[in-house]
């Protein structure tokens, strides 16, 4: 059963209108930044919010339409949440917890007990079996929390970052667990994360809301390849440089990046050069020689990322971003504030269409 | 907490157990053997708590649902009904008696087609227990609500995700979040149905084993022997905390 | 034997309390397998419940008044059986020596008297005027035991009170009889319900109460006849 | 809300209002203009308004304390205070106007030595104040103890860890995330004194203008005329609902 | 002034028990897996809990000392604690919350208003400066809640999981201000954190939390560059493999590893080859040639990350991981289950002594 829905929520300041389609067994990761309207997006599907306008369907099943005045409560839609908040019941054990859905859905007390035990086991978490939920730790909590939500066996499964507060082992272990569990099921999931890896690990496609829109929406590898927002490019790690094109290159003012170029391009069409911060070398002189990509930045910004340092800078409106290392900083004496190049070969350079006027980064 | 309230909750404190504290220190203690089992305490203590623990019980059952109807069902309008329950709060308790009287007597509205099916309530344990129920319930009620506002919808709407309907919601989230609250509301709602009197008095009448239930008996007593009925007023006490202290079920109290 | 066991159910005023329960007894003893139940409160009360329908044998009130309201009620006429008058109850050994109630009209007392709208209450307005006095309360109770009560409790200098409730409470108060008092003399008539479920046993009440049995027990709590 | 719920919900409801409703369908309208603005009733009226919220105010500045010692202190014995609390509830109002009349009577405990100061609290409107106190404290008390328990310290310690001492925290967190219980507990408590009849005839007897609330005149009225006095309560209920419905401050409900 | 702090906490069946200094201006952060008693150190620090034996300084003062029965209430240490739910008091705006903390210290209104407001333009949430808690979403609240304990200016700071729930732009910039605000102040810092940028950006040194006691301390870049727990070497994105020590080199069963030996080594001592999975190359035949270290191993998870993809391998107790491009993954055919060698140069393998016997990764 695939899921559709067209939904529009008004609020005071906030908007959202979104049109969504989930096909069965498919993962919809949705992106965004903070107040995008995720969580406003999964209440809506969830029926804990009722839309000012639109048509939710999972399958045949008409779950709402404001037109025809249609409203299924959350409990009949067989919809499963996993809200940012775990919300476990406080009087109830973790294992009381996780069998809550399997008792809801009928089974007896045994059964629902057993089931229970092995999604616990499933998230590490069978020696918490027996704590309040005042008795766990963040992380812990979180755990049981997913464990809940799966143990439900809902038709249609809405997790809203579900890996946030767990450990480095726990993250992957988790993140692991679903993917075994949403690879093998034939019902549709909506995955709201902040981390692009859930995104590409788990979903098979990708919605990246903004202010509450959709803005851009495809299979999760072909988005992330070919961001056309500068906040997906910034999920995806890569750097976006909005200009307009030009015979195989990039106008952006006055200067030129050339690269490869992926589709046929009209010149003067705006366009986007795409490459990874990796391939991006930082100079304090315009180095000569060999044609090259150079970029003139400010430098903003000096972040360690494991064992290199994403140097940080701004063109324009941009903030294309180097990975380079600790040492090359040293040696450059690199500082906020200081003007350098950004190098960056052409092959390493992709230049897509923009759909529409996006913005720049 | 601020230090310097316990000042004014000492006061508070003080108002209420020093009347009551003088009051029992008059009791003759050689008397109160004697006072304490005689069979009119006796049958008035049997009654009262009899009718006291069915009329909480009615006070949940109708109550209950009624705050949940309150807290829950977001018509508008329930402004003005959660005032009407507060009614009988308000009125006094002889009043009440009187209406009750007026609506289920021979001649009342209901009365009258109860009887003809021979049902007369007026003057019956039935009636103490209405009469008691009446006075009871908006403790229940007022109490529960207060607690499930408080508490919000948040963990009835994690039930439904979870596909539970509103039975099971009910069941599994509702009343095990409330059962602090309704061990409080229960504890008043019994309190004040033992402590009863005006509207019983009126509704239901004074017969030894039938309608006289305690404060009814001490009442009586306080006619003619003042002292008597204080003792007898101890037995009531005595009672009350019982129940409160002791027999009220630690689960009930919540996790502190 | 529980089987052959009647029960007469008697309702009566307040003031009544202490005789009735003495004459019930002796009503039972005279009379085997037969228990009286009494249910005593104010008049006014139990004739609006005799009117709402309150199945009882018998009904004593403490006035004509509520007993003529529950005319309708009643299985042949109301007979008087007893009376009462006021007197003034001090506390024991009347500490501010009053003799009259001229007395009670001196500023520092503090006197306490029934409301005009009960039967006592109505009567001590009577004797004021029949005294030429202008009496001013500190509180006007709903009933004579609350008067009496303030007054053996010390919280009132004296009150006016039937001379019947003041000799129940002879421990506590002493009475002070005044002759005004015969301006407003109380008489108690009783009757039959008809809704009574034991009208026999009502009538065998009545006389008992109106018998010589009954004059002796309420002539000993201060009731004269009738 | 399981919708069967509707059903007992319903029946509580109508327990409730149906007496009240049957009562006022017997007052003669054409005598209730003349009745409701007689001498006797006006200045009952004003005087039940006065005390009722003197003594609720009373119940907030002592019970409000008691509560939160109740709540927070975590001292043992706490289980016994807050049964000793709910005692006024459940003596007769009589009996516990007796209770106060002999402590602070001419010849009580503490009344022997105000009169030593020419303080004399019975027949007095201070006396009805403090009978309803009495009466209306608990329900203060119970009200915001379960409120506090429910919320629990959470808030309160953030508030400690941004640097409030005992009484910031009190007036800028406790207090406000106690506005609703709060509103609902005052409400109750002003219910329960506008009400109180039993106690203040006791301690402070029955004088118009002076010591006869609205209840006391009711009682009185009933002697001889009780469709007056069921007039009489309508007034009451009147004052009583206003206070409750209409000026109720809405910021007091909390946000639902 | 240094904060130091002895602690032990029991619980029914978790005790933790730690001893820690922070000087001046020194942030230090702890890392640890769920449930290791993060959080239940931060609230023995703020005085919400009362360690059953222990004793706090704060410079001079005398927070806690069991022995004496000293134990300052929270409020009269100046301590600021940002938990892990952010617990915004719900009647009050965002702006209020944040003037919350400089009311209490005696701002008068309109100058603790102007605090408020800096600092919510500082977390980027001046457009939510009247939103009540409930109307925010939850990186929004995350952020007021931030604004709110810096605003405070407490005298230790205590942050858990700061910049948890927020998104991928917010998060950084988040980061970069706590970086400026840390930097900065006089006071110790005492940060919570799951993620090792956290600790490598903002933190001067670093604690290792496991189960409750204290496994690894030291300065931040010293212990992710030599770690000693598997646990650090994960989070530090490091293979670590422990074995005994043999001449230059490391006994790892019938494996032998040669590396850069840092200190020098008895035979037969418990060390570690600590190397970084970009070094790792991975082949299906035993590669010929030159002298390199080859570990058989079976591949157990496939994880991409960014433009890589993470092969984990499991030998023995331990699970090294293998960074490869996603060419690599579909030439090789990996999958798992498969049988490979993970093949790394000697030049990049360090081997670090190790402290006790610390058990495999
Ligand atoms: N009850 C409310 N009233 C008014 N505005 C609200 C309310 N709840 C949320 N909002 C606003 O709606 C927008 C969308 O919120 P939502 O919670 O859906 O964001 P989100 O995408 O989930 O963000 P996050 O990543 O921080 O969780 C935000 O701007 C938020 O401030
Ligand atoms: N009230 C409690 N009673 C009993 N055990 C508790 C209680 N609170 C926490 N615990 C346990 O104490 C341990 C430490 O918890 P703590 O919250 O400090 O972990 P943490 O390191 O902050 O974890 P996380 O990263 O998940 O937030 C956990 O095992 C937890 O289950
Ligand atoms: O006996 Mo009465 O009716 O209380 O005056
Ligand atoms: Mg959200
Ligand atoms: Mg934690």
């Amino acid at each position: 059963m695939s899921l559709r829905a067209e939904i529009e929520v008004r609020r005071d300041d906030f908007a959202l209108s979104a049109e969504l389609a989930v096909r069965p067994g498919e993962v919809l990761a949705v992106l965004g930044p903070n107040g995008a309207g995720k969580s406003t997006l999964l209440s809506a599907l969830s029926g804990l919010l009722v839309p000012d306008r639109g048509r939710i369907e999972l399958g045949e099943r008409v779950w709402l339409d404001t037109e025809r005045r249609v409203h299924v409560p959350t409990h009949r839609r067989g919809v499963g949440l996993l809200a940012q908040n775990p919300l476990l019941f406080p009087y109830l054990s973790a294992l009381e917890n996780v069998a809550f859905g399997p008792r809801a859905a009928g089974a007896g007390k045994v059964a629902a007990r057993r089931t229970a035990e092995r999604w616990l086991s499933e998230v590490d978490a069978e020696t918490l079996a027996g704590r309040r939920p005042g008795q766990l730790s963040g992380g812990q909590a979180q755990r049981v929390a997913l464990a809940r939500a799966l143990a439900a066996d809902p038709e249609l499964l809405l997790l809203d970052e579900p890996l946030a507060a767990l450990d480095i082992d726990a993250a992957p272990a988790m993140r692991g667990l679903l993917h075994r569990v949403l690879q093998h099921q034939e019902h549709p999931t909506v995955l709201v994360t902040h981390d692009v890896l859930d995104a590409v690990v788990l979903a098979d496609r990708l919605v990246v809301l903004l202010d509450g829109r959709i803005v851009e929406q495809g299979p999760t590898r072909e988005v992330l390849a070919r961001p056309r927002e500068a906040f997906t490019a910034r999920i995806a790690g890569l750097n976006l440089l909005p200009g307009t094109a030009a015979a195989g290159a990039l106008a952006l003012g006055d200067i030129t990046l050339t690269g490869h170029v992926a589709e046929p391009l009209d010149e003067g069409e705006p366009a986007a050069a795409v490459f990874a911060p990796a391939a991006v070398a930082v100079h304090r002189e315009l180095p000569g020689g060999s044609p090259r990509n150079a970029i003139p930045v400010q430098v903003t910004g000096l972040e360690p990322r494991g064992d290199v340092v994403r140097v940080r800078g701004s063109v324009g409106d941009c903030a294309p971003a180097a990975d380079v290392t600790p040492a090359a900083v040293a040696d450059l004496a690199l500082a906020p504030g200081e003007r350098v190049w950004f190098v960056v070969k052409a092959a390493e350079v992709a230049i897509h269409p923009l759909s529409g006027g996006s913005s720049g980064a | 907490m601020p230090g310097a309230l316990w000042l004014p909750a000492l006061l508070g404190l003080a108002l209420i157990v020093l009347p009551v504290a003088g009051l029992f220190l008059r009791v003759d203690p050689a008397r109160l053997p004697a006072l304490l089992t005689s069979p009119a305490a006796l049958d008035a203590l049997e009654l009262s708590v009899r009718t006291g623990l069915i009329s909480t019980a009615l006070s949940l059952v109708l109550g209950g649902p009624l705050a949940l109807v309150l807290a829950r069902s977001g018509l508008r309008g329930m402004r003005v009904v959660r005032g009407l329950v507060l009614l009988p709060l308000v009125l006094p308790p002889v009043v009440g008696g009187l209406a009750l009287l007026y609506l289920l007597g021979r001649t009342g509205l209901l009365g009258q087609a109860l009887d003809v099916f021979g049902v007369r309530l007026p003057y019956t344990t039935a009636a103490v227990v209405l009469a008691q129920t009446f006075v009871a319930m908006p403790f229940l009620v007022v109490g529960l609500e207060g607690a499930l506002r408080t508490a919000g919808a948040r963990y009835e709407q994690v039930a439904a995700t979870l596909g539970a309907g509103p039975w099971l919601a009910f069941r599994r989230v509702t009343v095990p979040l409330m059962l602090p609250a309704l061990g409080s509301s229960l504890v008043l709602a019994f309190a004040r149905a033992l402590g009863e009197f005006g509207a019983t008095i009126t509704f239901a009448g004074s017969l030894q084993g039938t309608t006289r239930t305690l404060p009814l008996a001490i009442y009586t007593t306080a006619q003619s022997d003042v002292d008597a009925a204080v003792a007898m007023s101890l037995l009531l006490v005595v009672v009350a905390l019982l129940v409160i202290v002791v027999a009220r079920p630690r689960a009930v109290e919540g996790q502190s | 034997g529980s089987e052959q066991q009647r029960t007469l159910t008697v309702l009566a005023a307040a003031s009544l309390t202490e005789s009735f329960d003495e004459l019930g007894q002796r009503f039972s003893a005279d009379h085997p397998g037969v228990r009286v139940t009494f249910d005593y409160q104010g008049s006014s009360t139990l004739a609006e419940q005799v009117n709402q329908g309150r199945a009882a044998d018998v009904f004593a009130s403490a006035d004509t008044r509520n007993m003529d309201r529950a005319a309708a009620n009643l299985n042949g006429a109301a007979q008087p059986f007893a009376t009462n008058r006021l007197a003034i109850a001090v506390p024991k050994g009347n500490p501010k020596g009053i003799r009259s109630l001229a007395d009670l009209t001196a500023p520092d007392r503090v006197v306490v008297v029934c409301a005009p709208q009960v039967p006592c209450g109505s009567a001590s307005e009577q004797v004021e005027k029949a005294a030429g006095v202008q009496l001013a309360p500190a509180s006007e109770e709903d009933d004579v035991k609350s008067v009496l009560q303030k007054v053996a409790a010390g919280e009132a200098d004296a009150g006016l009170v039937y001379v019947t409730d003041a000799r129940s409470a002879a421990d506590k108060v002493d009475a002070i009889e005044f002759p005004e008092a015969q301006q407003a003399v109380n008489t108690y008539p009783i009757a039959a319900l008809k809704s009574a479920p034991e009208p026999e046993l009502a009538a065998q009440f009545l006389e008992y109460v109106r018998g010589p049995v009954g004059r002796e027990v309420l002539g000993a709590r201060g009731f004269a006849a009738p």
